[in-house]
């Protein structure tokens, strides 16, 4: 029932916003619309965390994991509406953005969301299909949000590479439903139904069919050879899109992954996906190592080290065991971390108007607070003590130093690249001489809260973790 | 229906999608897809009149209007209005892409693909042409230079994954095809007003000229 | 027993003068003059004692209170490396590495002493001196632990009390030890190859150069502090290497002997000083470091013969 | 009372007393002085706190406790205080204590510059974190501890950020202790592959289940990785450039007792942990320690940059101990225990007395330039008349640190000669020649080390002052004077009284498993007196000490009074030839240092620049002002981190062509990938 409500306020939220004309109503409905899908996936997770799966109809299905995702989903959501009504209030009053712009930005914004979440509670794979081809197109405007030539380069790239990772993705999908007749649940099948009836399906078939999937839906998680539109399109975006997309999004394509891991792990023994998964984890960390060294913008700078976070994670579920609950874990820290630090790269870029790390200089003088949350941040993101980040990386090594020893110590000293590269560019932005153009005024409260609120949630989970949260993270692993 | 026409059909298929690589002006390259989306709409036909449940007729005329009359006609009101007639050039020349293509086919029937292409023993010929079809389509994409022939491209591939999925019996329950024809219509609108933008923005459609995301 | 005691504090103080006259009695010999008396450093600083003094305006309590440490270190010196007798009188602080880092004390002050006062002859000089001692201290180390290792044991008395060890099978360790320790004791003491004592040229002088700036008193416990060194080295070089004669028991008789002998071999040993410095032109400085680093490797080959024998 | 001090409780209260007081120093931020005193009296009474908890602690029993924490059954938060962790904290807690003493007076200079409440804060947290790391007792726990407590040290080693080489300083040393950090994880990350667990008890109980190779690769590894935070030779680049620019008394806390938290380590995994110690090893850390303390003051002689020099000698102690704990390695893989128990009695009497002496001189340095403004040594000169208590404690401090007698310094490199010397007289040939070098080197580097110390202490407060400042430099505040007493009069105590804590050493050494075969007691030290085992040899420090006073006195009394009574003594000009006496003739420290530099020229390859000013460009004859400028090359930055540097940046432009801008080479990509990915999977 509480899903239902979820999607049709989001949605009805988007229609308001293109009924209405006056801004600061638009602004109000996406805000209230907002805490109330925040409020309604605590329910659910608390439903699900004692109740077990929860399936209200024949084609809605949330499992532990699922309702992990929607909590966050709906936490960064929030954020993101909350951080994007001063920033948006800031670029038009630097006459960046027209009204109109504005106006489809917070249509886009709630139909992404209802697709993202269309997508993680969808019982059907086909149906997930398409709320992810959804959440695609209606990012793809977002990202040429500024209709600049560099913002349409990069939205074109989006577009298509994307279209080609989901088509090859639904090509994957479809090879599953091979010993499914049809006559059943009137041609509807869900993921249980997949699940149950996979033992008769030809191995080599099901090796195939995963394979298409993880490309597929790799290409959305951003996995190594398929990433390279990730970096262009989370640096154009405008920044609470960027961090909706990736702090979020990356995981949800993660999931559907997962899902389909899970029935091929019925199919054939674990090893297959396990090694594929590894493989593409520990490929992207290699190339968003190094590519970090040396790089000219701060946003593309955090696009790669999402990719990195994503390998690590896809590493984690790779290795099994233990390291499927540090896993977990990474996704929640790294999915609220990373938001944060895209809204203070908002920031710094309203401020000094590039993204350019070469014309930030002396940040700590201009913005200090901002800059403050932004080392702060980088330790986070990094993996750093008081950080939850640094504890799951570790469990993560130390469940896959039995399985693979040479990749973990290579992926260990890559992280250690990772963190040099990171924080040269860090140091470069916040220490040195403030330029004489940059006029210091007063920060907006609004723009450093939602960081703020973010980070702070990250260091209470990183030490005491809510009794229901816990349930949900053990009853997900179990299953993965 | 026997199987000879259906074979018909997918031979039309292929040979479009070849023709699209050749095409000289996107004006042929759009009147290809149209003739490609009418054979999966007869193709799709063909699997009704088997099973004649009433649904999948109307996911018949939905495709047949979606992809056969309005995507061309988008397409052609594009050309007109910006005057695009002649694509940009390919990355290889001709020669060189025939012969890809053939390898992409030859690969197809290799063993590897063994598994995919005999679900349904009896149609191994048909599902490893619809492979290669999808094969070629994707390559179509990265062999040619013009936002239009790209976009096409991408329209064909999901015309041959459709393909693939009525020949290897996976068509899905019509609700959620008409869900995916649904999906591709709003796709079919959103990369028109892209590559409207892009000409406004890059004065051509030569996606070539748009390198300076680099690192 | 307290004589003995009384006896071991004031020989060093007392006979180091007369080295020194002795050294400057055969130089003279050989460059056939007749020399001053071998008593004329006692009267020199005894007129040093008497003359007023003159302290330099930038001087500081570094400048003033450094000859009177140099001097005490010297005693206390003298007091822990066995003279006459053998058995140790206070027993735990007679031992090799007390005795050389009591001297790196006395160098340093020197050389601050040197510095103090600003002027640029103090300067090079002490960091001449500093350089030479830091140098010589790996053969100094070396070569006294050479005995040591032959013996068992760093105390210097038990050393001394061990039974003579050219005749037995060590000879060869010993006699290069002394080799290495002997170089490093004309470094030290500022002896011939390394500094020309009796010269005030800036380009040669060393441990004239830090004692350039003291007049009167200071002056002479200087020079009488440089006297101790030189002796007390010569009294090393003498007891541990080639102990004959050492008083075993406390009976008057054995002391006497003990003392005669000490005598007799102070005499050859200056005479052996006396006969390099005349015979050997100073070398310039920066062949020093090769000659240092040469005793540091004969005491290192002396060190490793010990072992090979006793394996 | 002394139960409640040393139960668990005793010990959590002394890390909340720390936690207050970060959290204090930000609640006052605002006010500078409010927020000074606040962060200063709450380390002076967490200091206290924890050097009564260490002895308490030292004496009753070793106690360990643990909360476990939910994210991970591995992670654990425990604590496990034995007596080595009990004398570290001693340490620590000791040198905090006088560092804040001598803080109040610090850190007013930095009153309205720099906000004091973000010093208090992260000072705080690094002595806590320092705290935690040497009672750590899970691997993952240790590790968080590690990177806290650098971390906390890298915001105070940036402190002072206006200036752009503290922030490239502050860069060098967080990577080279994180790349240390990823050594250490995947040693720890091995050894949890073959006992299953992070706790240092367990792995201790199944150190037997990991095969010879992999222990050998572990020991590499911590090795590195340890040597890293100690500053061992090779990995030394970051300590000259990080300690100068931290904050004084920050920079006496990080190269008195930080660096001493890797040979903690060291000791706890090396002669705790991995047991059964193959000899080549000890060997390995032999040479490490004779290279380090030999190239460490050589490399001491060439600065003229003071807090750089005194770095570099932490450089040259660091290697001193670890000659001392080399030769215990070495000792018990041959089983010779008693020698073991001497050498690393040696190691950790040198770690508590470079611990004093080191951070005396860091803070005497320190309250010098506070005064000059300036670390160029050739700037100073004659600053004993201007600050006399502050050149008498470095004084004493450079005393103590060129091993004198009287001092601490000598004791402890007295254990270390003695152990050495013993290990000469071991059987096998290899073994002698290694053990003739080291002894070789520590002589040598006595000598060096007093070179250098004449030289500062000479440069600095001797002769007359050679540049304007030093006019203006008053004597530093109460509470500076007072914290450096302390610590000078510590020097004196701990060399007095070594004979007393040569007990401790030992009874320190049989706690650990290395020697817990051996049950016999052996004692390196009876009463006042330290004696080497097998009537090597002996020295009691109180004896010595009342020959020298004893000695001294009657020679003042004697040449004073009783030799001439009318004597008169009269000021005049030093004597230079006749010509009027500049500041400029007196000897600098480049000055100083060149003959030893051209003596060493191999190793320091020394270059010399001349920048000469004429008075007009076109004739050269008649020079207005010539600067020398004596600088040695840094063989490692140029042969060993550059080319690493290029290669790393080489290989990321290399793999920056994969985003080469073209969508059709994207898509290619993807092609590929499925093509490849499915040919392999069959």
């Amino acid at each position: 029932m509480e899903l239902i409500i979820i999607i049709s306020s989001l949605s009805l939220a988007a229609l308001i916003a293109v009924l209405v004309k006056h801004r600061g109503v638009i602004e109000f409905v996406s805000i209230v619309a907002m805490v109330i899908v925040f409020v309604e996936s605590i329910v659910v997770a608390n439903r699900v965390a004692n109740s077990g799966d929860y399936a209200p109809f024949t084609f809605l299905f949330i499992d532990a994991l699922g309702s992990l995702l929607i909590l966050i989903i709906a936490c960064v959501g929030l954020a993101a509406v909350v951080y994007s009504v001063p920033y948006l209030r800031r670029e038009t009053a630097a006459h960046i953005i027209g009204f109109t712009r504005v106006k489809q930005y917070y249509i886009l914004l709630n139909l992404f969301s209802v697709a993202m979440f269309l997508a993680i509670s969808s019982s059907s794979p086909i149906l997930a299909w398409i709320s992810i081809e959804a959440t695609t197109l209606s990012t793809a405007f977002l990202i040429s949000f500024y209709n600049k030539p560099s913002a349409m380069e990069a939205a074109w790239k989006y577009l298509i590479i994307n279209s080609i990772g989901l088509l090859l993705g639904f090509l994957g999908t479809l090879l599953y439903f091979t010993s499914i007749d049809p006559s059943i649940g009137n041609g509807f099948v869900s993921w249980k139904t997949l699940g149950e009836n996979a033992l008769h399906r030809d191995p080599l078939l099901a090796k195939i069919a995963f394979i298409f999937v993880l490309i597929g839906y790799g290409t959305k998680v951003g996995l190594a050879p398929m990433h390279t539109w990730l970096p262009d399109a989370h640096s154009k975006a405008p920044s609470p899109v960027s961090a909706l997309l990736s702090g979020v999004l990356l995981n949800v394509a993660l999931v559907i992954v997962l899902r389909f891991k899970l029935i091929t792990d019925t199919v054939i023994d674990q090893t297959f996906t396990e090694t594929l998964l590894i493989s593409f984890g520990v490929v992207s960390i290699l190339i968003s190592a190094l590519i970090i060294l040396d790089q000219k913008s701060y946003k593309r700078l955090l696009a790669y080290s999402s990719i990195e976070n994503m390998g690590i994670i896809a590493l984690g579920f790779g290795f099994g065991g233990l390291a499927v609950i540090a896993a977990i874990f990474h996704v929640i820290f790294h999915s609220l971390v990373k938001p944060a630090l895209f809204f203070l790269s908002g920031n710094l870029l309203l401020t000094y108007h590039s993204a350019k790390i070469a014309n930030v200089k002396g940040a700590l003088k201009v913005v200090p607070m901002t800059s403050i949350l932004f080392i702060v941040g980088f330790f986070a993101i990094t993996g750093a003590p008081p950080f939850g980040i640094f504890l799951t990386k570790l469990l993560i090594f130390s469940a896959g130093i039995r399985i693979q020893p040479l990749v973990v110590i290579a992926v260990v000293f890559c992280t250690a690249l990772v963190f040099i590269g990171f924080f040269k560019h860090a140091t470069a932005m916040v220490f040195g001489e403030k330029p004489p153009e940059i006029k210091q005024e007063k920060e907006n409260i609004w723009l450093i809260l939602p960081s703020l609120v973010l980070l702070i949630i990250v260091l209470i989970l990183s030490f005491y973790q809510p009794p229901f949260l816990l349930t949900l993270i053990n009853t997900a692993a179990l299953r993965y | 229906m026997n199987i000879t026409f259906l074979q018909f059909l997918l031979g039309v298929l292929f040979l479009s999608i070849i023709y699209l690589h050749l095409a000289r002006k996107n004006f042929e390259a759009v009147v290809a897809y149209a003739v490609q989306s009418s054979a999966i709409t007869v193709l799709l036909f063909a699997s009704f009149l088997e099973t004649n449940s009433i649904y999948l007729l109307f996911v018949v005329l939905v495709t047949l209007v979606v992809k056969a009359i309005f995507g061309p006609v988008f397409f052609f009101r594009l050309i007109q209005k910006h005057k695009l007639t002649y694509s940009v050039s390919t990355y290889l020349n001709m020669p060189l892409a025939l012969i890809i293509i053939a390898v992409f086919t030859a690969i197809s029937r290799f063993q590897q693909f063994s598994p995919l292409t005999n679900i349904i023993p009896a149609n191994h010929a048909l599902l490893s042409l619809a492979l290669a079809a999808i094969f070629t389509s994707l390559f179509l994409i990265i062999n040619r230079k013009d936002a239009i022939s790209q976009a096409i491209g991408v329209l064909s591939m999901e015309n041959s994954i459709v393909a693939f999925a009525i020949f290897a019996g996976l068509e899905q329950s019509p609700m959620l095809q008409l869900g995916i024809v649904f999906d591709i219509f709003i796709w079919l609108i959103i990369a028109t007003v892209f590559i409207s933008m892009i000409y406004r923005h890059f004065g051509s459609l030569d996606t070539s000229t748009m390198k300076h995301l680099k690192d | 027993m307290v004589l003995i005691l009384i006896l071991q504090f004031i020989l060093t103080p007392v006979i180091s003068p007369l080295c020194i006259g002795i050294v400057k009695k055969i130089k003279a010999k050989f460059q056939n003059r007749e020399g001053a008396s071998i008593f004329q450093p006692y009267r020199d600083i005894w007129k040093l004692m008497h003359k007023d003094e003159v302290i330099s305006s930038d001087a500081s309590w570094v400048f003033r209170c450094a000859p009177f440490i140099i001097f005490a270190t010297t005693i206390i010196v003298g007091v822990n490396i066995p003279l006459f007798a053998s058995f140790s009188l206070n027993g735990s602080t007679g031992d090799l590495l007390v005795v050389v880092y009591t001297l790196a004390l006395g160098t340093f002050f020197l050389a601050l002493a040197g510095m103090d006062t600003g002027s640029a002859f103090g300067g090079f000089g002490s960091s001449r001196e500093v350089t030479v001692s830091a140098l010589a201290e790996g053969g100094f180390i070396l070569s006294l632990f050479t005995i040591s290792l032959i013996i068992g044991t760093t105390n210097l008395f038990s050393i001394s009390n061990a039974e003579v060890l050219l005749v037995s099978e060590f000879f060869l360790p010993t006699v290069i030890s002394f080799a290495g320790f002997f170089i490093v004791s004309l470094a030290e003491t500022g002896r011939y190859p390394f500094d020309n004592p009796a010269t005030h040229l800036e380009l040669t002088m060393i441990h004239e150069a830090m004692i350039l700036e003291y007049s009167g008193k200071r002056l002479a416990l200087m020079e009488w502090a440089a006297a101790n060194k030189f002796f007390i080295f010569i009294a090393m070089g003498a007891n541990l290497f080639f102990p004959f004669g050492i008083a075993q028991s406390a009976d008057i008789v054995a002391i006497l002997f003990g003392l005669t002998a000490l005598f007799l071999k102070t005499f050859i040993l200056c005479a052996m000083v006396g006969i390099v410095e005349s015979s050997m032109a100073k070398s310039r400085f920066f062949r020093l470091p090769d000659l240092l680093i040469t005793s540091f490797i004969l005491s290192a080959v002396a060190i490793g013969l010990v072992q090979i024998q006793s394996l | 009372m002394t139960n409640v001090i040393t139960s668990e409780f005793g010990f959590l209260f002394l890390l909340f007393l720390y936690g207050i007081g970060a959290i204090g120093s930000l609640i006052f931020r605002k006010n500078d002085v409010l927020a000074n005193r606040w962060q200063s009296f709450s380390a002076i009474i967490g200091s206290l706190w924890g050097i009564f908890f260490a002895m308490g602690a030292f004496v009753v029993r070793d106690m360990s406790f643990a909360f476990s924490s939910s994210i991970s059954p591995l992670l654990s938060f425990s604590f496990h205080i034995d007596q080595l962790s009990a004398f570290f904290i001693f340490v620590i807690s000791l040198i905090t204590l006088f560092c804040s003493v001598y803080g109040i007076g610090y850190i007013k200079h930095y009153y309205n510059k720099y906000s004091i409440g973000a010093l208090g804060f992260f000072y705080h947290l690094f002595i806590a974190g320092m705290l935690m790391v040497v009672t750590a007792s899970n691997g993952l726990f240790f590790l968080i501890a590690w990177e806290l407590m650098s971390i906390a040290s890298y915001f105070l080693v940036v402190y002072d950020r206006n200036d752009a080489n503290n922030v490239k300083a502050g860069f060098l040393y967080l990577v080279m202790t994180h790349v240390g950090t990823a050594f250490i994880v995947v040693a720890f990350l091995l050894i949890y592959t073959y006992t299953g667990s992070f706790d240092f008890t367990s792995i201790q109980s199944q150190a037997a289940l990991i095969p010879a190779v992999i222990k050998d690769v572990i020991f590499l590894l911590a090795l590195v990785g340890f040597g890293t935070k100690a500053g061992i030779i090779p990995f030394h680049i970051w300590l000259p450039a990080a300690h100068p620019a931290a904050p004084s008394h920050v920079s006496a806390l990080m190269s008195g007792v930080m660096i001493k938290t890797g040979i903690y380590m060291m000791i706890r995994i090396f002669l705790d942990m991995l047991q059964p110690v193959p000899l080549w090893w000890g060997i390995m850390v032999l040479i490490v320690g004779s290279v380090s303390a030999l190239l460490g003051v050589l490399y001491a002689l060439t600065e003229h940059d003071i807090k750089k020099l005194l770095a570099y000698h932490s450089i040259e102690n660091i290697g001193i101990i670890l000659l001392g704990l080399g030769s215990a390695l070495v000792f018990t893989s041959l089983g010779n225990t008693p020698l073991a128990l001497l050498g690393l009695g040696a190691g950790l009497f040198h770690t508590l007395n470079h611990a004093t002496f080191k951070s005396l001189l860091f803070l005497s340095a320190g309250s010098v330039i506070n005064q000059t403004h300036t670390r160029n040594m050739e700037k100073f000169g004659g600053l004993i008349k201007f600050m006399p208590q502050t050149a008498l404690f470095f004084f004493v401090g450079s005393m103590a640190i060129s091993a004198l007698p009287p001092f601490n310094g000598f004791f402890s490199e007295w254990l270390t000669f003695q152990t050495l010397l013993q290990g000469i007289a071991s059987a096998d040939i290899f073994l002698k020649s290694i053990f003739i070098l080291a002894t070789g080197a520590l002589a040598a580097t006595g000598g060096l080390a007093l070179a250098c110390f004449v030289k500062a202490f000479g440069a600095t407060f001797l002769a007359r002052p050679r540049s304007p400042e030093v006019f203006h430099a008053q004597e530093s505040s109460l509470s500076q004077s007072v914290g450096m007493g302390g610590l000078a009069i510590l020097c004196l105590v701990c060399g007095v009284f070594s004979g007393y804590l040569g007990s401790l050493f030992v009874n320190i050494g049989t706690k650990l498993s290395a020697f817990q075969a051996m049950p016999q007691i052996l004692t390196i030290s009876s009463g006042s007196t330290l004696i080497a085992p097998h009537g090597f040899g002996s020295v009691s420090a109180p004896v010595l000490f009342a020959l020298f006073v004893l000695v001294v006195f009657t020679v003042i009394i004697l040449i004073k009074f009783a030799v001439n009574k009318n004597q008169k003594t009269e000021i005049g000009a030093t004597w230079d030839c006749g010509t009027n006496l500049t500041p400029r003739m007196e000897i600098t420290s480049t000055g100083f240092a060149r003959s030893i530099i051209l003596i060493f020229a191999g190793i320091l390859r020394p270059s010399v620049q001349h920048e000469i000013e004429y008075h007009d460009s076109a004739m050269r004859y008649f020079p207005k002002s010539r600067i020398v400028n004596l600088s040695t090359q840094d063989i490692y930055q140029s042969y060993l981190y550059q080319p690493l540097n290029s290669l790393i940046t080489g290989l990321s432009v290399r793999f920056k062509v994969i985003q080469s801008g073209s969508m059709n080479v994207y898509v290619s990509y993807i092609l590929i990938v499925v093509v490849v990915t499915i040919f392999l999977s069959q």
